[in-house]
């Protein structure tokens, strides 16, 4: 028997995790619609392939694995790295991803709710690291639904034609190549990838999930302070090169469009298990990611800086928290 | 007026459905006097009263039977006329379902009162006026029962600028200040004007949430017609816990009181409409608290307020309201704080404002619970400011010095994280059970330092008396041997040890002999002439002192 | 040869005049650790640990010679608060030393006490009252519940009774109704 | 090896300085807090990493001792390896004489720290002792040798890699509070899940692969 109160408003978790998945659908419909329908492959793998691991973990550990499965935290991570990774990957990828997210980077830690890490990121990252070509390589213009499921299912891949790489990716590589002579505006000007503003096609996915992200808003899923910090620490660390040296640095509107930026701050930093949860420390959680964004983007090996600079901050999520803990009710003016 | 003064926000809340509709269409009942009182002696924040009539005793209505124990603490009065039956422990509306001290009285049903005197409160002092209220048992209403002389205090250092008067009564079902503030609003009014001459505030401002407007317009038409100056009724907006005090003082002046701090330090005091009602009540005409206004709602067929006597059973206020018979659970206090009931033959108290009839469909279980997803709603609609999430983490570990870094004592149990938790946590569940290990600690810790402080007491005293007998010793050894020196010089030098050892081995042997010799010799002296009573309390002395002798004998197999 | 030889001749003169110095510099006297861990320690001065008291407890612990899974009465949350306070590992009470029971007061029968005041003597934290020939009795807020009385008593008067919950004692459970098994260890 | 052979080695790679300006001094000192953090990219340090991270307070004495030794050592082993130890070709000697110098600095801080702090003294335990044999301690001025950098530059990079080291600490210690309140499965609790924990960090700083302007 319960104790009070004992009356509830009527909310739950698996509520919860299904208008994430809805506001998702705008950003995958677009998707599909500018490279094909690779994606929904990778997704139906991932979510399979995370149903499955969360199930067995569960059984493992003796629990009912039914509420858990219901609860969608799983399809949640599964449909966020089916949209990190390139859609042309081949399954055992997908799948590889998935299971370390689930088993290693969630259940290894008590599962829902207990993990300090983004297991979809966590997954991203591994896979990244493990197999860095296969996981830069994206659909060339115009692929056929055919190809792109030969190419998953193991078909010859390497063909310029049919595989390119991103535009942040083409852009760094790029510039790296003739580093004395490349410009943003040359390589841009010179690449397949490249669109209006950033990668090609990539602003209307972007435009996609801003709107799943403003009705995550509107829903008070989540609070402004994460995405709006994530964006501005983006932009704000680009703006100052991109006016120094617009040859060499890419514009802050390139920075914000491109690659998983509006993905990762309204679906990825907003995961409030592994993020900060106090005001402040949203705000210099999100911040701190668009920032190592910017420099892994700019500097660094590796396509996109999302999923590391999440990870690095998801480190110091507990430290901040710690720190930022809102002054309790009459303790505002620090008596 | 109104519309010109500015209110604040709290942080936080949330809106239930007020379900205030159902009890508040028929006017106070009174209640049928029961066949037993139970009235509690515990009813206060404070020490415990202490019974001042015995089993047997006649009492009248109205009679002190219970005399508060020490300043922090009020009394208790005889509900009605009767005899007292029992001074016992009874079991009590607490959640722990344990069994508290409390006076049973039988009433002889006359209701004969005893003598009052109204109090000249103009012309006594303010401590006396204070002690008055203490002695007639006036505790805060609102459900925090704290002593109510010990709040007519104006602040040290700040001037009384403003004393709210609660009538937010924020709580879903519940409805009796609305009720009160209704039916008896001339009263309440004056004890507010009372309390306001004893602290000279400001302002006295009565804040009553937006949703009784009838209450609102009764108290409007009292406060015009006592023609107070500086009083007011502020409409407040209806959101839970806007009648937690604390709160209610933010919206109406903005000032924030910090736990574990006085509200006077920050020159507001704050009052329960029923509390404001009692003091009128005692001051003017000299009457205890012995009865309050009940709410009773839920799975019941006539939901309504009633005035009841403190002692009354909780089972006749069921009785009264016609509970369905689909019942499951009764609950003390609104459906956000309340408690579940452990037995209806506990008695209503100074603190019950509300009794409610549960039934699955009316309070559903909750579902299973869920982890945590740290998805911050909590911390959303916490009035205190809290992380709750943070708290619930430690206290779920075990982490009581974590949770108190996070202010868990700030904590306010007003339900408000638990009403909206996605994962159905029963947060405020966590906090208590934190609390409550806290405290034990607390008092763990305490003890032990009194007991480090004893034993080293000891340890000091046991070095001094060892010290003083060495030396005593040495003065005696040395006499004793000059002594001896004198006495045989010349003779075979005994070892000193030996010497010092058998003079003391002597003593005892001779002291144990005198007790021997005394205990045989013990004899019953004046034995003549006894009744029959007598000789067998004499051989039931002598069977215990022989038990004790048989087994002082047999101590050679010591227990283990 | 001789080089390398001078040179870490040299290094090592220089180095340890420093140390020496700092060592007569930075000389530390006393331990207020053992306050620390004494502030621990329940204070029931019951010798289960094999030390004459808490304070020689906590000074063997300071000084390494004792482990910390030695008291009883502090039981497995004292255990606990000393591995954290000491950086040590947790380890469950020494069995040797006896168990953690629920916290009970001596209770004297005051029928059969012959005030022979051997228990009073016994009592290490002055908790029980009285005067020869005189009944004794035992303030029940004071006693630790060590039960250093209970073997010293000729009588065999005094017992151990644990002490009932009241309103004021009185807790509120871990909340139960968690359907998920869990392995939640136990009071950390 | 004779040491004539050695010593023609040495002559023929000289040990002068590389220049340095004021803005690789502040990459080598970004470079060596981040990008090469000591613990999860050099994965140097981690006997202290693993051992004094499960509480905070603990985790940040720890780190300030080891930035206070790390960078003394650092400014110590350079002075002795450019005036005393290169001068009189004798290099060989690099790795005992540093090591000689470091178990002196550290014993220095272990007497301040029981002056100063008898808890934390008595917490740090047998880790104090340790920073001698610290990998971190001995590999940063080493590495500094291997990146000839000048004073400045040695100071900079023990300083950076100390707080790198210190950076991990407190952020390990702070995530190892909050996990101890997870319902970590029974066969990982304590240890293996601070393990996993580790390797994911690791994993999280190989973001900063291909920072090149940090090395």
């Amino acid at each position: 028997m319960n104790n009070s109160p004992y009356i509830l408003a009527p909310a739950s978790v698996t509520a919860v995790m299904l208008k994430v998945l809805a506001a998702l659908l705008p950003g995958i419909a677009v998707y599909v619609w500018i490279f094909g329908p690779g994606l929904l492959v990778q997704i139906v793998l991932a979510t399979l392939t995370a149903l499955a691991a969360e199930a067995a973990m569960l059984a493992a550990r003796g629990r009912a694995p039914g509420r858990f499965l219901a609860d969608g935290s799983a399809i949640v991570t599964a449909w966020l790295i089916a949209l990190t990774f390139p859609p042309i990957v081949p399954w055992w990828i997908t799948v590889g991803g998935t299971a370390f997210a689930i088993v290693v980077a969630k259940h290894l830690y008590g599962g829902l709710g207990q993990n300090p890490f983004n297991p979809a990121m966590a997954g991203y990252a591994v896979m990244i690291v493990a197999f860095p070509a296969l996981m830069s390589q994206w659909p060339a213009e115009g692929l056929t639904a055919a190809t792109q499921i030969g190419l998953i299912f193991g078909a010859e891949r390497a063909l310029d034609a049919i595989t390119a790489a991103t535009a942040l990716d083409a852009l760094r590589t790029g510039l790296h190549e003739n580093a004395a002579t490349a410009t943003v505006a040359g390589v841009m000007g010179a690449s397949p990838a490249f669109g209006h503003i950033a990668g090609h096609g990539w602003e209307w996915i972007a435009a996609a999930y801003l709107a799943g992200g403003l009705y995550l808003l509107q829903q008070r899923l989540i609070t402004w302070h994460i995405p709006l910090a994530l964006l501005a620490g983006l932009a704000l660390t680009a703006l100052p090169f991109w006016l120094a040296d617009p040859a060499h640095y890419a514009s802050p509107l390139f920075h914000l469009c491109g690659g998983a930026s509006l993905l990762g701050a309204f679906f990825i930093a907003t995961d409030p298990v592994s993020g900060a949860t106090t005001p402040r420390g949203k705000l210099i959680y999100a911040a701190g990611i668009g920032l190592i964004t910017w420099f892994i983007r700019t500097f660094g090996a590796y396509p996109d800086g999302i999923a590391f600079a999440t990870l690095l901050m998801n480190i110091c999520v507990p430290f901040i928290d710690m720190k930022t803990q809102p002054p309790v009710f009459g303790r505002k003016d620090g008596r | 007026m109104n519309a010109l003064r500015k209110l604040f926000g709290f942080h936080g809340g949330v809106k239930p459905a007020p379900n205030k509709d159902l009890s508040t269409r028929e006017p106070i009942a009174q209640i049928a006097l029961p066949e037993r009182f139970v009235v509690p002696l515990h009813q206060s924040v404070g020490g415990t009263p202490r019974p001042l009539v015995a089993p047997g005793a006649q009492v009248q209505k109205g009679q002190r039977i219970g005399a508060a124990d020490g300043n922090v603490s009020a009394a208790v009065h005889a509900p009605t006329s009767g005899t007292v039956l029992a001074v016992e422990p009874r079991i009590m509306a607490h959640p722990s379902g344990l069994a508290g001290p409390a006076v049973v009285i039988a009433p002889d049903g006359l209701d004969t009162a005893c003598e009052r005197d109204p109090f000249l409160w103009r012309s006594a002092k303010p401590d006396e006026v204070r002690d008055f209220l203490r002695d007639a048992g006036v505790v805060g209403l609102g459900g925090a029962v704290f002593p109510s002389h010990l709040k007519l205090r104006a602040g040290r250092e700040h001037p009384m600028q403003t004393l709210v008067i609660n009538g937010a009564e924020c709580e879903p079902f519940i409805t009796c200040d609305d009720m009160l503030m209704r039916e008896r609003a001339t009263g309440i009014v004056r004890g507010a004007a009372i309390m306001g001459e004893l602290m000279q505030p400001r302002e006295v401002l009565i804040g009553i949430e937006d949703n009784k407007p009838q209450a609102v317009a009764a108290m409007r038409a009292a406060v015009q017609a006592a023609g107070v100056r500086g009083m007011e009724v502020v409409v407040v907006p209806t959101r839970y816990p806007a009648g937690g005090a604390k709160q209610l003082i933010r919206v109406l002046t903005g000032i924030e009181v910090p736990h574990g701090t006085r509200s006077t330090d920050f020159g507001v005091q704050c009052f329960n409409t029923g509390t404001a009602y009692a003091i009128w009540q005692a001051l003017e005409q000299g009457m205890p608290l012995i009865s309050r206004i009940v709410t009773v709602a839920g799975n019941v067929a006539r939901p309504r307020n009633f005035e009841v006597r403190i002692g009354t059973p909780l089972a006749q206020l069921f009785e009264a309201a016609q509970a369905l018979p689909d019942t499951e659970r009764y609950i003390m206090g609104g459906p956000m704080m309340g408690f579940r009931l452990p037995d209806l033959a506990a008695p209503v108290q100074k603190a019950t404002n509300c009794l409610l009839a549960g039934s699955p469909a009316l309070f559903p279980p909750p579902p299973p619970e869920m982890p945590c997803i740290r998805c911050g709603d909590c911390a959303k609609v916490c009035p205190a400011d809290l992380q709750p999430f943070e708290l619930y983490w430690f206290a779920r570990a075990h982490n009581y010095g974590k949770a108190q870094e996070y202010s868990l004592f700030d904590c306010i149990e007003c339900g408000c994280c638990s009403y909206v938790c996605p994962s159905r946590i029963p947060l405020v569940d966590y906090y208590r059970y934190a609390k409550s290990e806290i405290w034990a600690r607390e008092r763990d810790k305490a003890s032990a330092d009194g007991a480090r402080t004893r034993y080293e007491a000891r340890l000091a005293r046991a070095e001094r008396d060892k010290l003083e007998k060495a030396a005593k010793l040495a003065a005696k050894t040395a006499a004793g041997r000059q002594k001896a020196e004198q006495a045989m010089a010349g003779g075979a030098a005994a070892a000193p040890g030996e010497a010092a050892a058998d003079p003391k081995k002597a003593l005892i042997e001779a002291a144990m002999e005198r007790a021997r010799a005394q205990r045989e010799a013990a004899q019953p002296k004046n034995v003549e002439g006894l009744s029959a009573a007598q000789q067998a309390e004499i051989s039931k002395a002598e069977a215990r002192r022989e038990l004790a002798r048989q087994m002082a004998d047999n101590k050679e197999v010591p227990p283990e | 040869m001789l080089t390398a030889l001078i040179v870490m001749a040299v290094l090592g003169l220089v180095l340890g005049a420093a140390l020496g110095f700092a060592s007569v510099k930075f000389k530390v006297e006393g331990d207020p650790l053992v306050e620390k861990i004494d502030a621990i320690l329940p204070q029931t001065q019951c010798g289960q640990c094999g030390f004459p008291g808490c304070k020689p407890y906590a000074t063997a612990i300071a000084k390494g010679e004792a482990e910390i899974n030695q008291c009883p009465p502090g039981g497995d949350e004292g255990i606990r608060k000393l591995a954290d306070l000491l950086g040590r590992e947790y380890k469950p009470l020494n069995s040797e030393h006896g168990s953690e029971k629920p916290k009970a007061v001596a209770l004297i029968d005051e029928n059969v006490c012959i005030g022979c005041t051997l228990c009073l003597q016994a009592c290490p934290v002055d908790a029980i009252i009285g005067a020869a020939k005189q009944m004794h009795t035992v303030v029940v807020p004071l006693c630790t519940g060590c039960e250093l009385c209970v073997a010293p008593c000729p009588v065999d008067c005094i017992s151990m009774e644990v002490l009932p919950e009241n309103v004021e004692t009185w807790k509120w459970k871990y909340p139960v109704f968690r359907l998920q098994p869990t392995t939640e260890r136990k009071a950390a | 090896m004779p040491p004539r052979e050695i010593d023609a080695r040495r002559r023929a790679t000289p040990q002068r300085p590389k220049h340095t300006s004021v803005s690789s001094y502040f990459f080598i000192l970004i470079g060596a807090v981040l990008v090469n953090n000591v613990v999860f990219v050099r994965i140097l340090g981690l006997c202290p990493f693993m051992g004094v991270s499960k509480k905070l307070e603990t985790a940040i004495g720890m780190g300030l001792a080891t930035t206070f030794v790390l960078t003394v050592a650092c400014g110590s082993s350079y002075l002795i390896d450019h005036y005393l130890l290169t001068p009189l070709d004798l290099g060989y000697l690099r790795t005992l004489s540093f090591i000689v110098v470091i178990a002196a600095i550290v014993q220095l801080t272990e007497l301040v720290i029981q002056k100063s702090s008898p808890v934390l003294h008595q917490v740090l335990g047998i880790y104090l002792p340790l920073i001698t044999t610290n990998c971190a301690v001995l590999g940063v001025p080493l590495l500094n040798v291997a990146a000839r950098h000048d004073l400045i530059a040695s100071l900079l990079f023990g300083f950076g890699s100390s707080v790198g080291f210190t950076l991990a600490l407190v952020l390990f210690a702070a995530m190892r509070e909050r996990m101890d309140g997870a319902d970590v499965p029974a066969p990982f609790r304590g240890t293996a899940i601070a393990m996993v924990t580790a390797g994911l960090m690791s994993l999280a700083f190989m973001g900063f692969a291909g920072l090149d302007k940090f090395k």
